[in-house]
């Protein structure tokens, strides 16, 4: 393992707001996609599972910063993930003390947090080598992102799967659900859809830059 | 090959770290984890037990109407034991009304339905040896389809009073419980299945005949446990 | 010029309404039962020819053809020779401009093991030896020869060899000589062919009567006119080879031929003449040894690798009948037919004669839409019709425009029917390969796919209903891996 | 007189059958099939045809444009895909929903990929899976057949409002005045009530199902005709009817009180329909004329293990499904044995 | 409590719920290791090695841990065995069978953090399997897991020949196969439940 350069990261608005967007877990990175497809049925479950993602990516990334120049490289993997599973655990049991429902509907990839790879990668390029603060910082905002990603799965799939958002009804009585959302197709054709969404936007961006340039709209 | 043998090869780190730093410092984490875990646990133990009692009391009281009490007790060979003498086992839940009086026994049954095992909580009255209401606590049926069984009113009929006899011996009941096909229910011990959610409701109408067949010959035969406990509760 | 009125080959005429309704009804019918359709092979299980797996059933149109005996045209003014006839090295001119040349006359020397002589096809004067076009496009080095119309146009140049005292090297000298090379339209010297591997022994020599390319009918009519020397041309390259047996495969459409051979077959040798499946291709030799022999030449091997040799009738019709006389080949028969030929016919026609000089002879269509050179099948579409027939030519095809029908040259995506596979006689993956030519995978096209052991028969082109270029495909990636390999 | 010659390269010859060809053959064939489900079910499956081959060529269309393919809706496979998916759904399937499959089955089953030849599933069976997964119960909410009124009325679940759900049309079907209506296809009385309905009527399409499912009788004749034409390959259909016979029959041979008959197996459902006009899709089907017939063998077997043991009465749809997705794999491992390979001697480079 | 027949619990693992199209475990490297055939299949026989390995490996841990009354440490202990588990038996793999090795090795790092590995240790607790019917779960599911991935290698690879359109290429057209996939796989739905 090559010996990186130590750069320290200055605190910025960036290092939490990329995380939103540039650095986007889920539909940047595709990472995390287990928890992503599988509790996002609904939009309260999506929620509740970025936000305990997000206390362990947070927890996790400040002791892991904390400890940083204590951990000798060789074990450092085992000591992440010992770390890592420790807060999953306290956010298990958090949660089963919170709503047994949500824990119910969360099953156990309230555990499998503790492999969501997005997390060991935030500990091994980032929580690794910077200070506490930006650590917990970049945290907030991966995780900020990734919840907001699980919302706009939850969510669609929620209000087409059930008719509901939260649970309030949203139409009317004589609405016709497309159970397909909240069943397990549904959950790859709404991500799908989501980047199939990006890459158009992206493209026409890319097309309209282009434009300008002096090639012609006819030259395709 | 070659290749990745020697990508594999171990290059001698220059500043081998000690085994001894290794070990401590994976030692101080176990410690640290394991500390923070005992807290957290020792912490929400409680909260969480509180939980789980709400949760299956409200169940309870919802599938007895009128119940604001209730008590459990654990079914074993011998018969009905009250929960929390150290006896395992499956439990029933005998429910009480403001007066004291045995509103109806919850009993738990599981049937196999379209996507998986269906768990219902039942409300037995004794006294009529019926089931009167139900209570799905657990499934995985498609929603649409299997969920009809806990909002078709027809269906939900089936549950108001189904036959749940037990034969002489007060071993078994005497007609078991089944699901017809819809439309051909011709006796109480019978549930008219849903048209188009058949094996959704064979699930039920399992789940309520394994329900009945454990449970029922037990409760007959402890009957006066169950009011008796409740005095004995009052105490 | 033509206006081609006495035989019109039959192709939609009349009003415009009439063929509508014709086509309509054409759409109701099995596609094996129309113009061009191709059988689902059904009914033809119950024939008993000895055929190959797959392959397919083009419309033949021989029939134009085939009853049409072999007849001589008139000198063209001008006869264009390459020196590139043949495959292998191109001959080396051995007369000068200006030089009168008498029919028959060696005019060009083999210019190594691989190659062949070149004989005057006319007595003549050497008018230029200059860059001639050729149909496969780049202009080639020829001998243009200015033939004197006057001359009687005798062959002068009987040598005469007595060959049953030759020995077997000076026969397979005397074939070099006469400048022979495979006339089925690969032009390889035949010679070559003569002199198998060290390891491999000849039992079998295949006569290649097959002529399976649509409106050819050019060896069907030397089978039944030039039949003594056909078994001549076997004896002959039966003892040069040590062959034990000697088998003519000729298709079931020409069973007429068949018995003209079967009735002059001599009682004391081992030759017979068998019909096989009229099918495309069954005239490429592996389809013909697995056919009458069910044997399969090996990936990378040669048919004397199996023990055999195989010869196209023309070609052996030729050594039978030049070697005794120790003359040169001068000239070939030709078919020249097709949908945009007024006068389809087979000529004996002098080697370098231009192709417009023989089109003006039949007459011409002016629906004309393209000439191939060969057969419709594997041919060559000529850019030009000053090319002239060279020793390979074994016909020329005139087809229509058929600009009336652009849906038909509409390319869709392979939709993977499947009928690629069931018409590849070797039995590759057509659609496949075609995919991957189309992502620019050529060596895995050739690595995973056997690309090299395509023949370019074109049988899955002719089959695609998404007018997929197939065969076009696979020539360019097969010369991209040739110029990566090198 | 010579001038403009072409060059082309070879082959110089075509056959008459292009893919237009074909895939107009295959609309012809299902014409006659149409026809029987609106005489069978009147004016709501006439409706149906109409709006699912309305939705997948304004679909087609749509997509398209988008990818700036040109027009593609001239290949008439959308087309198909539009009838087929009429012919697989119930009569009286509210048409909005009808819509969405069809927009389903073009968008996701197809234009994604590429359009026509690079859809891995068959199209119309994506946007069916689709609704039958969205709207469970819709998709088998089944009416009489030969109702007497068919002509003068819609089913009334037809004209449901978009995105609303269909009302029940138990009542409906009650004032219909139809003898001894159970609400169950010949398949859901097979399983779930051990009924076999006499093979005549559901070789003959006399009973109800979906729109153009019922006729076996009608739906061979005319898949023959297409396999007599040259437009599908006889191995997919022949092999998927013989994989399902086959299957069922040691089931039968135990327990004929049971265990439906092979006879009943292909003529009951949508199997013969999906034998021959979606399990030939040749572009989602294997290539290889060996994988053909696995392919089609596998879907025959799947197909009834699938009625027999699994929690749904027809299984055809997820069975071709399956084996589309297969058909790469079985493509691959049944590769032609080219010509002179020898099966050892690949030792030469 | 769990009378469950051992092919019944092979059929649900493998086809009814299949762990990445049903149940959404090992997501990351069936979307990762799925463009080729031969990677998938190698890809899918480590993973079966692996989860019949960690199963047993946590079988016995649960046991202990249930013994001492130390269940809170259940995920902590799963997690460091699971890991340490891979670690051996990369090593042994390396050590006896180098071609082996050559095909499954980049593998075994990868599997660490596939959550099928843990999610199986975590499902047969909670189902509260046995030895043997742990085993057979954990084989049922890597045999699922295969399954799908070599449905997916196998279009992907028909796939990469065709003309998808720019907007559809990448992450979002595996995703949508995998829906496909998922939609066709509801087909087993029941199957070896209902009459079993």
């Amino acid at each position: 393992m090559a010996e990186l350069p130590k750069h320290q990261e200055d605190l910025s608005l960036d290092t939490f707001v990329r995380g939103l967007w540039k650095e986007n877990p889920v539909f940047v990175m595709l990472l995390g996609m287990c928890p992503t497809l599988a509790v996002s049925n609904s939009a309260i479950n999506a929620i509740s599972m970025g936000l305990a993602t997000t206390f362990v990516l947070a927890g996790s990334g400040a002791l892991i910063s904390g400890l940083r120049n204590w951990i000798p490289k060789q074990v450092r993997i085992a000591s992440y993930i010992v770390i890592i599973a420790t807060f999953v655990t306290i956010v298990d049991y958090a949660i089963q003390a919170i709503s047994l429902d949500l824990y119910a509907a969360l099953g156990a990839f309230i555990q499998l947090i503790v492999v969501n790879c997005i997390i060991l990668g935030r500990a091994e390029a980032y929580a690794s080598q910077q200070r506490l603060v930006p650590t917990l910082v970049n945290s907030l905002g991966i995780g900020a992102g990734f919840t907001i990603a699980l919302f706009a799965l939850g969510s669609v799939r929620e209000i087409l799967g059930s008719g509901t958002l939260f649970g309030l009804h949203l139409f009317g009585a004589g609405f016709q659900p497309w159970v397909v959302m909240v069943l397990p197709p549904g959950g790859f054709f709404v991500l799908g859809a989501w980047l199939l969404l990006f890459n158009w936007i992206k493209q026409r961006g890319e097309r309209r830059a282009d434009a300008p340039t002096g090639v012609p709209a006819n030259a395709r | 090959m070659t290749n990745d043998v020697q990508v594999e090869a171990p290059q001698a780190p220059p500043d081998a770290t000690p085994t001894f730093a290794m070990l401590r410092t994976l030692g101080g984490i176990s410690l640290i984890s394991g500390l923070l875990v005992v807290l957290a646990y020792q912490f929400t133990l409680p909260i969480i037990a509180e939980n789980q009692r709400v949760r299956t009391e409200q169940a309870v009281f919802r599938v007895v109407p009128g119940a604001v009490t209730k008590r459990d007790f654990v079914l074993t060979d011998a018969g009905l034991v009250p929960a929390g003498e150290g006896v395992q086992g499956e439990l029933i839940y005998a429910a009480y009304d403001a007066a004291d009086q045995l509103k109806g026994v919850a009993i738990t049954g599981v049937g196999n339905g379209y996507a998986g095992p269906v768990t219902v909580l039942f409300n037995y009255d004794p006294a009529c040896q019926c089931i009167v209401g139900s209570k799905i606590l657990q499934m995985t049926e498609t929603p649409g389809f299997g969920d009809k069984m806990e909002t078709d009113p027809e269906f939900l009929e089936n549950l108001k009073a189904l036959d749940a006899k037990l034969n002489a011996d007060g071993t078994a009941l005497i007609n078991p419980i089944v699901t017809v096909k819809h439309g051909t229910k011709t006796h109480p011990w019978q549930i008219d299945a849903i048209s188009g959610a058949t094996l959704s409701s064979n699930a039920m109408g399992k789940a309520a005949n394994t329900a009945a067949q454990r449970a029922t010959p037990a409760i007959q035969r402890d009957l006066a446990k169950l009011t008796a406990a409740n005095h004995t509760g009052q105490d | 010029m033509s206006n081609g009125t006495s035989q019109d080959p039959p192709k939609g005429a009349g009003g415009t309404w009439r063929p509508m309704i014709a086509r309509m009804l054409a759409g109701l019918r099995p596609a094996s039962a129309r113009p061009g359709g191709h059988g689902s092979g059904l009914l033809r299980i119950f024939r008993k020819r000895k055929t190959f797996p797959h392959g397919i059933y083009p419309v033949e149109h021989k029939e134009w053809t085939a009853d049409k005996p072999i007849r001589r045209l008139p000198f063209a003014p001008v006869l264009v020779l390459p020196l590139a006839q043949h495959r292998g090295a191109p001959s080396q001119p051995l007369v000068q401009v200006g030089q009168e040349v008498v029919r028959g006359e060696p005019i060009a020397r083999a210019a190594g093991f691989v190659s062949v002589p070149m004989h005057a096809p006319a007595t003549g004067v050497i008018q230029a030896i200059d860059l001639a076009p050729t149909p496969e496009g780049p202009k080639t080095m020829a001998i243009y020869l200015k033939v004197y119309q006057a001359d009687p146009q005798q062959v002068l140049f009987d040598t005469g060899h007595d060959i049953d005292s030759m020995t077997n090297e000076e026969v397979v000298a005397a074939v070099q000589e006469a400048g022979l090379v495979g006339l089925g339209g690969a032009a390889f010297p035949s010679h070559v062919k003569l002199m198998p591997p060290k390891d491999a022994v000849i039992d079998t020599v295949i006569v290649n009567g097959c002529e399976c390319e649509p409106y050819l009918t050019c060896d069907h009519r030397v089978m039944l006119e030039q039949t003594d020397a056909l078994l001549r041309g076997i004896r002959l390259i039966m003892r040069i080879t040590g062959a034990k047996r000697a088998i003519i495969g000729v298709e079931d459409n020409k069973l007429n031929a068949v018995d003209q051979i079967r009735a002059k077959l001599p009682a004391n040798l081992p030759i017979t003449a068998e019909a096989v499946e009229s099918k495309y291709p069954q005239g490429a030799e592996k389809m013909l040894i697995k056919s009458l022999l069910g044997k399969e030449v090996p990936v990378g091997g040669l048919p004397a690798h199996v023990g055999v040799a195989v010869f196209n009738v023309g070609t052996l019709a030729q050594i039978g009948d030049l070697l005794p006389k120790g003359r040169g080949l001068i000239e070939r028969v030709v078919t020249v037919s097709g949908p945009a030929v007024a006068n389809p016919g087979n000529f004996m026609v002098p080697i370098g004669t231009p192709v417009r000089f023989l089109l003006n002879h039949v007459g011409i269509k002016p629906t004309l839409g393209q000439v191939i050179l060969g057969g419709a099948m594997m041919g060559m579409s000529v850019s030009s019709i000053d090319v002239p027939v060279t020793k390979g030519v074994s016909g020329i095809v005139a087809l229509e425009r058929d600009e009336d029908d652009p849906a038909r040259r509409q390319v869709y995506p392979c939709i993977k029917c499947g009928e690629c596979l069931k018409a590849c006689p070797i039995n590759l993956n057509p659609s496949m390969l075609g995919e991957l030519a189309q992502a620019r995978e050529y060596g895995l096209m050739a690595q995973g796919y056997n690309l090299d052991q395509c023949f370019e028969c074109g049988s899955c082109a002719y089959v695609c209903p998404s007018n997929i270029p197939l065969t076009q495909y696979f020539r360019i990636a097969k010369s991209i891996n040739r110029e990566r390999k090198n | 007189m010579v001038k403009g010659i072409e060059i082309r390269t070879s082959p110089h010859l075509k056959r008459a059958l292009n893919v237009q060809q074909i895939m107009r053959s295959v609309v012809y064939a299902m014409l006659p099939i149409c026809a029987f489900a609106i005489w069978q079910f009147g004016l709501s499956a006439a409706l149906l045809l109409a709006t699912t081959t309305g939705a997948a060529v304004a679909t087609e269309a749509w997509f398209s444009r988008l990818r700036g393919a040109g027009n593609t809706v001239a290949d008439w496979s959308a087309v198909i895909t539009g009838i087929l998916l009429g012919l697989t759904l119930p009569p009286g399937f509210p048409l909005w929903m009808a819509a969405v499959a069809a927009f389903v089955g073009i968008g996701l089953g197809k234009a994604l990929f590429g359009g026509l030849g690079y859809n891995v599933m068959n199209p119309a069976l994506i946007g069916r899976a689709f609704v039958q997964a969205a709207f469970p119960v819709a998709i088998t909410t089944w009416t009489p057949a030969f109702a007497p009124s068919r002509f003068v009325e819609l089913i009334p679940t037809t004209l449901t409002a978009p995105f609303m759900r269909p009302e029940s049309v138990t009542d409906w079907i009650a004032g219909l005045g139809v003898d001894s209506w159970t609400g169950a296809t010949p398949l859901a009385m097979q399983k779930f009530q051990h009924i076999e309905t006499p093979a005549w009527d559901t070789f003959a399409g006399l009973v109800s199902g979906s729109a153009g499912e019922t006729s076996a009788l009608l739906i061979l004749v005319c898949g023959l005709w297409l396999a007599w034409r040259g437009c599908l390959d006889w191995r997919i259909p022949a092999s998927v009817l013989a994989g399902a016979a086959l299957t069922a029959l040691p089931f039968w041979l135990v327990d004929p009180g049971l265990y439906p008959s092979p006879w009943f197996v292909l003529c009951s459902g949508g199997l013969m329909l999906a034998a021959w006009f979606m399990a030939s899709d040749m572009v989602a089907s294997p290539v290889t004329p060996w994988g053909a017939i696995i392919y089609g063998v596998f879907i025959g077997a799947l197909t009834v293990i699938i009625r027999l043991f699994g929690g749904l009465v027809e299984g055809v749809m997820y069975a071709i499904l399956l084996g589309n997705a297969a058909g790469p794999l079985i493509s691959a491992w049944t590769q032609p044995r080219v010509y002179g390979a020898v099966k050892k001697a690949r030792a030469k480079s | 409590m769990h009378a469950e027949s051992l092919p019944s619990i092979f059929l649900n693992a493998a086809i009814v719920n299949n762990f990445v199209l049903a149940m959404f475990l090992g997501i990351c490297p069936f979307l990762g290791v799925s463009s080729k055939k031969e990677t998938a299949w190698n890809m899918g026989l480590a993973v079966i090695f692996v989860l019949l390995v960690s199963s047993a490996a946590a079988f016995g841990i649960n046991w202990l841990l249930v013994n001492l009354e130390l269940e809170f440490l259940r995920l902590i202990c799963y997690i460091a065995v699971i890991a340490s588990t891979v670690q051996l038996v990369e090593m042994f793999v390396k050590r006896y069978s180098p071609a082996l090795f050559r095909s499954l090795g980049i593998f075994l790092p990868l599997i660490t953090t596939n959550c099928a590995v843990l999610g199986l240790a975590l499902f047969q607790t909670q189902k509260e399997y046995d030895f043997i019917q742990s085993l057979v779960y954990a084989l049922g599911a890597g045999a699922g897991f295969t399954l799908a991935l070599m449905l997916m290698a196998g279009l992907r690879e028909r796939l990469a020949l065709a003309r998808v359109p720019d907007v559809s290429q990448g992450a979002a057209l595996t995703l949508m196969l995998a829906g496909l996939l998922s939609l066709a796989f509801m087909g087993f739905a029941g199957l070896g439940g209902s009459h079993g």
